[in-house]
């Protein structure tokens, strides 16, 4: 028994941490706001540079031979610069499916999924009667819909007069792809939910009113107690989850659906009370808090919202006899 | 409930009553555009819904329980509810003007001059002025009394000279005319020594910078004051009194005025109809009961407001207890969103579903006109009597 | 529309509230938690000399002649004061039926009604196939059930053995006993919320930890402040409800529904604030405060719990056409 | 999860982990009463629970990470975690000699004497002595440096004379010995100038005084000390550093030792069972994802634990973290038997279901060992790092 991280997993944590910090600071969230694509300038190339894009692709396939508990600690990096790219769909979901060597992927797997950032990829792994294919860009019919993200680029996608399609999973591998993605999805909520936290306990030591730091208020600091416990409880079920689908355990899609629910519903509480705790500063769209609010509201219900997933859950504990 | 009287209770409404009500409906059906108008906080939307205002003025429904001089219908409480319903229940556009008409008008009724009411209500109700608040500054939110603006005499001039910045004023990138607190006494502090002054936005030393919002709209604003002279017609009650003219708008704010129960039945509505058409689709069995329990508080709101009508009309004053019904609804409103996204599951983030956007706006109402936490403080400390820290 | 009292109203109220601060303070239901039927000394006979026990049989039968909406304030009185009789049974049940003459009566209506007081009054009313039987004490078969609150003498009851039964009404008139009950339920609930709410902000005010009363913590304060605000929100629909009862409007039931779901909460809260803010003093018996918290316990889910409220309203509002 | 290693993870239980289980699952089958005896809060019930604790030793099943010589096994916190889990998956009953071994006996691991642990920790483990807590005063609850009880050096006798009142003793009525912390330096303030003593009842100027708690046992007690004398060895730790050595305690209370996993495992299974039973019958629809969500919560605790211990082997210290654990576990069990008494609807108020009565024991987990409203200022100011007023 032994619940932990090696010291591999958390340099490769480390070094994403650092890198991310030059590729991707707030300024250049703010900037995919704005521009074409709604991503970063340079930290797909740069990711692409560690290998962490093609983590999951095995070592004779040209990738890093990694697995999803080597990469679970990097999708929470991802969350808490609220990285504006398809980090989940392609190194989690697509890569690990068809290798590397397909340029840019996303992909649309599970109930009622659209294609994110389906319109600058290469190339998109779509879940279609319980075959996996992988469709080139060009075969695709796309439509534009508006997150509340605005630099998630949505679409829903229409792949039925594409040529080049190709066959690369039954049906285990459409259930497998959709676990990485909730649990890949569920890590970047943790890590958008402890970016939320941390800037509003820094903010609520500087900000003062009636006086004194509103941190030192006993409303405030029970309300980030609870997002902190929140997180406490969270994270050990993903890791769980991670540790479950890097083994192929059988219950891993019950330890998906946990660890699913738990995040979404404390990146929720954090976003809710970041908010609250900010009062109108927090409401101007000159702070760079809603960015990371609105990213929490695209992805706390993608991927099977927490609903759905504690029914799947439900239906392993509670109608087995 | 606790001014007695000997007339039993009666919750049906009057002939007099109904007739009102069927002659709004009606107006309201015949006249509301077919069309959403784009967000009345934005300024091509502003520009937009200010002629819905006239028009609304221009058959005195604007401000129907003012005196009919100011273009009102002396209309009773009861009928001003009863057209607030209505007004929500059709889907009418958002009241641009309703910070004029909902917050500064009432405390002009009560502490204005009589010239201050004959110069400014008018061309309040029909939005040809149309005012924002200036009370927030970037160091005074929840502390309104950590207002730094200040007022200084200008015994010559007969006027006083205001200087500060003001912020967060919703669409005050738009509005003609600003009302707020400036410290007119250097010496006093906290609530004391500040005066309610009304500003012209086109007076020389004025800036105004209109910011974003979390929705998106360009809702906010900052104003910058640099030696902005008012003279002494513009002083709303008495001068360095200016905390307790204050205090009856935002109890105004809080309380009755602004929020009428027919916003929240709306919602209410909209939201079982969401349910009837996708509820069984949910994957969450609880949605149901979260529904029907937002029915039953707004219900509750609206009986809320009935007996403080009541009460009202017994010579009975509320007081604090708007706090109490700030926290409510504020944080009812926040849970029917969060019910209907539910209910919209993955979908949910799309925003041309429009409780997205909606969602974001209900998040404001635990933070503005004094944040839950303030509230919950004043409900303990002055409607329970708990000790101050 | 006039949403409020009449005078008369709020002064049968005062004088039932003196009475009962004489006949029913916490040490009589501190008697009755140990005596031989759970019930008091002598409110008993003063409720019936004011009246009020017969206030709904009308004025030619002997009785006062008055309606729901005159006693919703008395039941709010009988919930204030824990006080420890079937007054709602009698009251509002089963005198509102039967008329006088019968001496005590209990009631069993609605699902999963058992029998409160049920040895030690006259008759009871019972709920049998669409049916309102009244069944003289001496016919009934009775097993005695513990309840949390041990002042509540709780039995299952049989009377199929019972020679006299009388009928004395049919659907309508079970329906109308069902709702008079939820209804009186829902203002007791209001009635013991209330003097939880006002005990845990006198003792706040007296307690001191750290140096200062710990009613000027905040997380005490925005507790109790929950509770004011659950039971603002919670009268408005019983003193409607009650009045809907009393004109027979359509929509009465789903009127009681909506403040049996509303006050039941409001009670359930008060009592969790009011233990947490007491801390190990509420928590021992040897304080009042356990005896009201017992008594919601056992009356949140009397006549219908809060869901069963709710889906009762569901069915109106979310199901019709 | 902060310290590194290169060993991955690995969420199996070794061969001898295994075998420990089945032997104490195999151990537990044979010998756990199959009535349930009565609540040891009580006189009586307390006496049958000693009897089941002195069999629990002798099979060498009562302390098992201890030391053999004093009666454990050796065994390690793994094999710790995974007799608990038995234990309370068995539904073997609850150990009333909790206090002593979960809570005195690592403080007297970590603080004592060889010649303290040599004489208190074998005794304690068979039952034959059993410890109360005698920390709490009448006005020290949640406040827990206002201790007033006061500890005077006797310098004649090599000792101290303690007097004062501690209150809210769990099974303080029954117990031979209290553990607990006096005012040894009345000019010290606060957490300075106290000690941690051990008590014998028996000593003269002891009076114990049982009351009942809200679930109607006898399971508090008033304890007086009225210049009781006690010797130097009496002392746990060094004089007026009594603060440190009860926070360990405290620590030990609220996070990992006193409320393991296994107990919320068992509670939750009872709930999915109820579930499985009547749970289609239920009028409340969310109580089917409640369940659920009991389950994951309770998970999200097992795992959390594992992360906590693994942390330990790898030289870590969980600090200001047990608040958190505290909250949780004690926040979940509210819940769990909150979702319990809905399931049961209008036959959840009767006391033989058994849920009422562990719901009123539940009440008592956000209150203890610190109330949770003094955990959320610790997890804010300690583990967050926000300002203290």
């Amino acid at each position: 028994m032994r619940f932990a991280f090696t010291t591999d997993q958390l340099a490769l944590r480390d070094a994403v941490r650092e890198m991310l910090a030059k590729e991707c600071p707030p300024s250049e969230v703010r900037s995919a706001w704005a521009n074409a694509n709604g991503r970063t300038a340079s930290a797909w190339d740069a990711l692409t540079g560690m290998g962490v894009l093609d983590a999951l692709v095995p070592e004779a396939a040209g990738g890093l031979g990694l697995n999803m508990l080597d990469l679970v600690l990097v999708c929470e990096e991802v969350g808490r610069v609220a990285l504006p790219e398809p980090f989940v769909e392609h190194a989690l979901v697509a890569a690990a499916v068809v290798g590397s060597g397909h340029g840019s992927m996303s992909a649309l797997v599970g109930p009622a999924a659209l294609g994110v950032y389906a319109d600058s990829v290469d190339a998109v792994l779509v879940e279609d009667d319980d075959r996996l294919l992988l469709v080139a860009r060009e075969g695709l019919v796309l439509e534009r819909q508006s997150s509340v993200d605005h630099t998630r680029h949505l679409f829903t996608v229409d792949w039925s007069s594409a040529e080049a399609t190709t066959e690369v999973g039954g049906p285990q591998e459409c259930a497998d792809a959709f676990d990485r993605a909730a649990l890949g999805n569920a890590a970047v909520l943790v890590g958008l939910a402890q970016h939320l936290l941390d800037v509003t306990v820094d903010y609520a030591a500087t900000r003062n009113q009636f006086g004194v730091p509103i941190g030192s208020f006993q409303a405030l600091k029970h309300k980030l107690a609870d997002v902190r416990i929140a997180l406490e409880f969270a994270r050990p079920l993903v890791y769980r989850a991670a540790h479950s689908v890097s083994i192929d355990d059988i219950d891993r899609s019950v330890h998906v659906s946990m660890c699913a629910a738990q995040a979404a519903d404390a990146a929720s509480l954090a976003a809710r009370h970041a908010l609250q705790c900010h009062g109108a500063i927090g409401y101007s769209d000159e702070s760079d808090l809603h960015m990371w609010m609105k990213r929490v509201w695209a992805l706390q219900r993608a991927y099977g919202d927490p609903a759905w997933h504690r029914e799947r859950v439900a239906r392993a504990i509670l109608d087995e006899d | 409930m606790v001014v007695g009287s000997l007339r039993r209770m009666d919750l049906s409404w009057s002939p007099t009553e109904v007739a009102f009500r069927n002659e709004a409906r009606a107006w309201l059906a015949e006249n509301v555009p077919s069309e959403k108008l784009p967000s009345g906080d934005t300024r091509d939307g502003f520009a937009l819904h200010l002629k819905w205002e006239q028009r609304l003025f221009d058959a005195r429904w604007s401000v129907v329980s003012w005196p009919e001089e100011y273009g009102g219908r002396n209309a009773t409480l009861w009928e001003w509810l009863i057209f607030e319903e209505e007004y929500h229940r059709v889907g009418a556009p958002q009241r641009v003007t309703q910070n004029g008409i909902f917050l500064l008008a009432p405390t002009l009724f009560e502490f204005g001059t009589q010239e201050q009411r004959d110069r400014y209500l008018q061309p309040m109700a029909s939005g040809l002025e149309t005012w924002c608040q200036g009370w927030s500054e970037p160091d005074a939110g929840s502390d309104l009394a950590g207002i730094r603006s200040t007022a200084v005499r200008d015994d010559a001039a007969a006027g006083w000279r205001l200087s500060g910045q003001k912020t967060w004023t919703t669409r005050g990138a738009f509005c003609t005319h600003m009302f707020g607190l400036f410290r007119s006494d250097p010496a006093a502090e906290r609530h004391a020594g500040l005066t309610y002054f009304l500003v012209p936005l086109n007076t020389p030393g004025v800036t105004v910078r209109g910011f974003g919002r979390l929705d998106g709209d360009e809702g906010f604003a900052e104003v910058f004051l640099d030696d902005v002279f008012v003279d002494d017609a513009m002083v709303l009650g008495e001068v360095n009194a200016g905390w307790k003219v204050a205090m009856a708008t935002t109890g105004s704010e809080r309380g009755l005025t602004l929020r009428s129960p027919g916003r929240f039945m709306a919602t209410a509505d909209r939201l079982v109809r969401l349910y009837r058409d996708i509820g069984a689709r949910a994957s969450d069995p609880a949605l149901r009961h979260a529904v029907v329990q937002a029915v039953i508080d707004v219900e509750a709101y609206r009986l809320q407001t009935l007996a403080t009508v009541t009460a009202i009309g017994d010579g009975d004053n509320p007081g604090a207890t708007s706090s109490l019904t700030k926290v409510f609804w504020s944080e009812l409103d926040v849970r029917m969103h969060d019910t209907a996204l539910a209910l919209l599951g993955t979908a949910a983030e799309l925003e041309d579903n429009g409780w997205m956007k909606d969602f974001q706006f209900a998040l404001s109402g635990p933070i503005y006109a004094g944040t839950n936490e303030v509230q919950r403080n004043v409900i303990a400390e002055r409607v329970l009597g708990m000790p101050r820290r």
